[in-house]
């Protein structure tokens, strides 16, 4: 049931979320080949979620950034200010979106995705997990595209709604996005924090989850049980609806279900290995993701994807 | 000595008028920790985050990121414990200007192990940006809040509520980073925080009439801990440096006076006075800092124990002090938490 | 809805239970009035819950402690072992249930239920809150009835799984009751061990919580809302029950609800003024009472009910 | 000196065959905390309680009452940070047999603050009833399972993975509350743990040379701290006592150093190496070990500051004892967390 398959013409955002997407995967897997490993599955189940986000859904600034993002200058307390990362996704000011990052592990797939919207340099992913640089292996909010430090998981949706409310008592009109991991509804943080974004009504705050069905060890349903997503969400009193999660229409649509006092959950449901056909045979093990014997085909492949991408 | 009701309730809501970045946030404990007041006055500024501890402190984060000052108001044990990770990463490591009252400090309340925040300090210490302060009176109370919000960044603070002494005058505000000298002496040099201090000054005005010489400093600022007072006090006793504190003698002031004399190479003897890094369990007050050795009476052994001396002072000689400061207490009601 | 209007016949044990839920009430109103202030309305909500678990559900040996208790001799770690306060419920052999307290301050609640049960002697509950007791206020694992230390809300339901799990490894067919409130429900914890009580398909856990729709603040809707408990937990993998929690017969049936693989909830709906009308205007501002002004008029209901309860 | 890799992985295996109350529990981290092993030897005694560290903790408290040890792995933040409240009050105050396996101490990984436990011993040391351990080698690492299951309460262990050093002889095991003496020498007393020790031998064999005489410890029970070894040896250097520590300087070794010498009067100055109270970031060890000044060329200038010796050591001197060492790290190879 892919975008593909709907038989609808593609529209001109349809088709740029579309190669952002490749995109994504693309530089995701070139980089995981170059350092020998990297969080590859999380690119190829979020690239449209993230294409689709920045493509037609986000309302969002200019980059306030450099486009080469220079070296860490420090952590906050010392001389920096918090959240500096979120400068890629513009001003925040009252009109426009913010967009939060949840699982910080999926840095790569967001520093791809802003390199594909034009507001990272591709130099800026070459920096990745290297040494004194922001562009960090797991993101923080110096990273670009990063407003919160969240690698400690399940944090983030509680944050969020401490801006949302912010922005209600202010009567700011942007919009709260957050992307999560599904491996997070297992925190029970999260479970607070939609409580109470369901209590304070923050019918602003829009949260799309990355359901690949995955976490570390294996399958979320061998590791602990997450499912139904979609009743658990309802029952403490979010919206939550489920769009196939490589579908750029799906996606770009389910804002359309906010209900008036709701948060709106928007379930995506992926497939971690979509784009690279010669990762099926490994799940559930592709939470971090390394070529050893396989190195050329996926080189190969790789090719093969610069060349449709470019 | 004067005794006073409800400090921080009033005065919250009157240093809070004008100040509408400060809001209230409470962890379904309002009257429990004087903030009933705040929201009947500001309801709009104040904020039910019911009994989930972990998303209060986050959410405190992000308001805080979006300009507010979010004042947290729970039992301390519940700012500490169970949402320690969200302090540390949604609050502490950003920096923001997140204020965390926290009520029953150590062995203060009946309500046993899991209200009573015996290792609050040494949790936090280690925790790089959180500024720690502890008040022992009601002018600390009452002085304390133009000096949290001085600071840029997020502040701890250890409080007391209901009836509290007054020990300091009432125009000698609370210093930040800066010790109260109550006593001068070149004997034994004691530093004593929160409620230990009225204890310690029950049983220096004893002592001094004894002929001991006592250098006496109440400490507020815990973290940072770099008061050149201090480090003066602990140079020059003849037998040695005490500290009083209602606290695990791991990781508190004590500790934070061990470190300052060993990076100073400061050759006195220190003793700390404090919970033996036991648990306790829950009963009064009264009964528990006797039990645990944190009351005058236990200064008054650790000073004998120090000085090799037999000091002349009976639980009765302390009691004469603590009749007269005491009277206001009303022994028969059961206190809620 | 109460049991007094189903017109079913009592049978004995339902007298009995009742009779223990009426003394209940009324050593928790004698103490509140002695001591100028109680827990009473989480006795006055829990009344028939403890009664029917005690009298009718709860598979206990008889009371190993001695009938007063003395005073507590230390704390764990220190010379004493932990969860010395279960030897009031009996011996914690392989075909006895367990039955575990979540809410610490219904401590005087449980006592007085110990006392109704005869497993503890009256002067037990006459040390309430005294120096050195272990009838603690908020009760710890030394205080009676008490087998865990659950004042810091939301552990219980965990470490009954951790109990529950180790007893199927073991083959035992005592079950693991808890007893919980609804505040609770609102920490992220219970939500983690509900997930994993239903991921470990923990069939013997049953928990009894008290729907009083109160908490400290005020009504739970107000403060933070948990509604719909059951779908809550129906969407975490429980079985969730709705009962009438001042009807002992529908308390005494809920468990025959349980569904094989899955940890039963029975939500007992109650009341937190139930036997004292008086209190009825308080609401919702009954979790600590105090008499003032109203002080002789309790007295009074209260000698009226010794006339009932003796 | 040796490399060897996943000693623990084996080493568990091995030592929990006949141990049938000995569980592993994991926290979604298996293969990243060398339980794999495990699981596929006794997969009956292996539980998975996913991404849920509170339950996680409290659960293993269930357990551990019904006679079971429960051995938690996962990283040290999510053992003490996300799940501190249930550690204590489920765990500590209970004083059950729950093992605690913490992995990536201080800034060991590049995954940012979020996963770089530099606080962990100054959160859990005032903690009552827990002990607390960390490893500095693979022989250690071997050795740790008897001296851990012989603690009757909860133990926090910081735990090393992957490729590490065989600092110690492997037929002297590690031993409770007894720290290794390295070296013998009264000019500086140098008191190391987990990874520090090792940049520690490096600087020390090159300072060696220059004719300073260092009595050198290496420490691996941080709780209790009593061990007279310690005592004796912060009594007698000429210059002053070191420590150097792979955590904040506040709370941890350094403390408890600075808690010992106060307590008996030890006028010797004491210098902590070891994060300067602020939060790290992500990058490689090495790169972080250099910024922060935990590695050999920075207990060399704390030295030289100490004895106001100009001490002609170089990088490349040091680097000369770290090549033998670290040849079978492979600098290419991106490593998941
Ligand atoms: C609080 C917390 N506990 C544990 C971890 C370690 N961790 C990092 S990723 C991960 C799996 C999370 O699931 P998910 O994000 O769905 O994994 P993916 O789909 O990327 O494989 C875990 C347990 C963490 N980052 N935070
Ligand atoms: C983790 C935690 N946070 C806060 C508290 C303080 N507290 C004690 S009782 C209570 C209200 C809990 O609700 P409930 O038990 O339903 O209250 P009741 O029905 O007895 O009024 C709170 C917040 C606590 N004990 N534990
Ligand atoms: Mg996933
Ligand atoms: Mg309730």
């Amino acid at each position: 049931m892919h975008a593909a398959n709907t038989g609808q013409q593609d529209t001109a955002w349809q088709n740029v979320a579309k190669t952002r997407a490749h995109g994504i995967r693309r530089r995701t897997l070139a980089l995981t080949l170059e350092r020998n490993g990297c969080y590859l599955s999380q690119a190829l189940s979020s690239a449209e979620i993230l294409a689709t986000l920045y493509t037609q859904v986000l309302n969002l600034g200019e980059s306030l950034a450099p486009a080469v993002p220079p070296p860490l200058k420090g952590v906050p307390g010392h001389g920096v200010h918090f959240g500096e990362g979120a400068d890629y996704n513009g001003a925040r000011t009252a009109d426009y979106d913010r967009f939060l990052i949840s699982p910080a592990h999926y840095a790569v797939a967001i520093y791809a995705a802003l390199v594909e919207t034009g507001r990272m340099d591709p130099a800026g992913l070459e920096q990745f997990n290297t040494d004194g640089s922001t562009v960090e292996m797991i993101g923080a909010e110096h990273s670009p595209g990063f407003e919160l430090t969240t690698g400690s998981f399940g944090q983030a949706v509680s944050q969020a709604g401490g801006i949302a409310l912010a922005r209600k008592v202010r009567g700011e009109s942007g919009r709260v996005f957050v992307f999560m991991s599904d491996g997070e509804l297992e925190e029970g943080q999260t479970w607070e924090a939609v409580q109470a974004l369901a209590f304070y009504k923050l019918d602003n705050v829009i949260v799309y989850v990355d359901v690949n069905g995955q976490q570390v060890d294996g399958l979320t349903k061998d590791v602990m049980n997450i499912e139904p997503i979609d009743a658990r969400l309802e029952g403490f009193g979010a919206t939550a609806i489920k769009v196939d999660g490589h579908d750029v229409d799906a996606l770009a649509d389910a804002i359309n279900h906010k209900e008036a006092g709701k948060p709106l959950f928007v379930l995506c449901y992926t497939n971690s290995a979509e784009g690279i056909p010669m990762l099926e045979t490994r799940k559930p093990h592709l939470h971090f993701v390394r070529f050893k014997t396989d190195a050329e085909l996926a080189e190969a492949f790789l090719a093969s994807m610069n060349q449709k991408g470019s | 000595m004067e005794r006073c009701s409800r400090v921080h309730a009033r005065n919250l809501v009157r240093w809070a008028k004008d100040k509408p970045e400060v809001i209230v946030f409470s962890g379904d404990l309002t009257g429990s920790v004087e903030i009933a007041e705040f929201r009947d006055a500001y309801p709009d500024r104040f904020f039910s985050l019911g009994m989930a501890e972990q998303n209060m402190l986050s959410w405190a984060g992000g308001m805080a990121r979006e300009g507010f000052t979010p004042f947290l108001h729970t039992f301390a044990v519940f700012l500490y414990r169970r949402p320690y990770d969200q302090l540390a990463m949604s609050v502490a490591y950003p920096n923001l200007p997140v204020r965390l009252f926290g009520f029953l400090p150590g062995i203060t309340t009946p309500g046993g192990v899991t209200h009573q925040a015996i290792e609050d300090i040494s949790v936090l210490r280690g925790l790089p940006n959180l500024t720690i302060l502890e008040v022992g009176d009601a002018t600390d109370v009452e002085t304390l809040l133009d000096v949290v919000q001085g600071v840029n960044g997020p502040v701890y603070i250890r409080m007391l509520r209901g009836d509290i002494p007054r020990l300091f005058p009432q125009d000698a505000p609370l210093v930040f980073n800066r010790a109260r000298v109550l006593s001068e002496g070149t004997d034994i040099t004691l530093l004593s925080t929160g409620i230990c201090t009225e204890e310690a000054m029950r049983a220096t005005q004893v002592l001094r009439e004894q002929g001991l010489s006592i250098q006496h400093l109440h400490v507020s600022t815990l973290k940072p801990f770099s008061d050149s007072q201090v480090l003066e006090a602990v140079k020059k006793p003849r037998y040695g440096v005490i500290t009083m504190e209602n606290h695990t003698v791991i990781g508190g002031l004590g500790t934070a006076v061990a470190e300052m004399m060993a990076e100073n190479a400061v050759g006195k003897v220190l003793r700390r006075i404090g919970l033996k890094d036991k648990f306790a369990h829950g009963s009064s007050k009264q009964y528990l800092m006797k039990k645990y050795g944190l009351d005058a009476m236990a200064l008054v052994h650790e000073i004998e124990n120090l000085t090799s001396k037999n000091i002349a002072i009976s639980e009765d000689d302390l009691a004469a002090v603590r009749l007269e400061t005491q009277a206001s207490i009303s022994a028969s009601q059961l206190e809620a938490l």
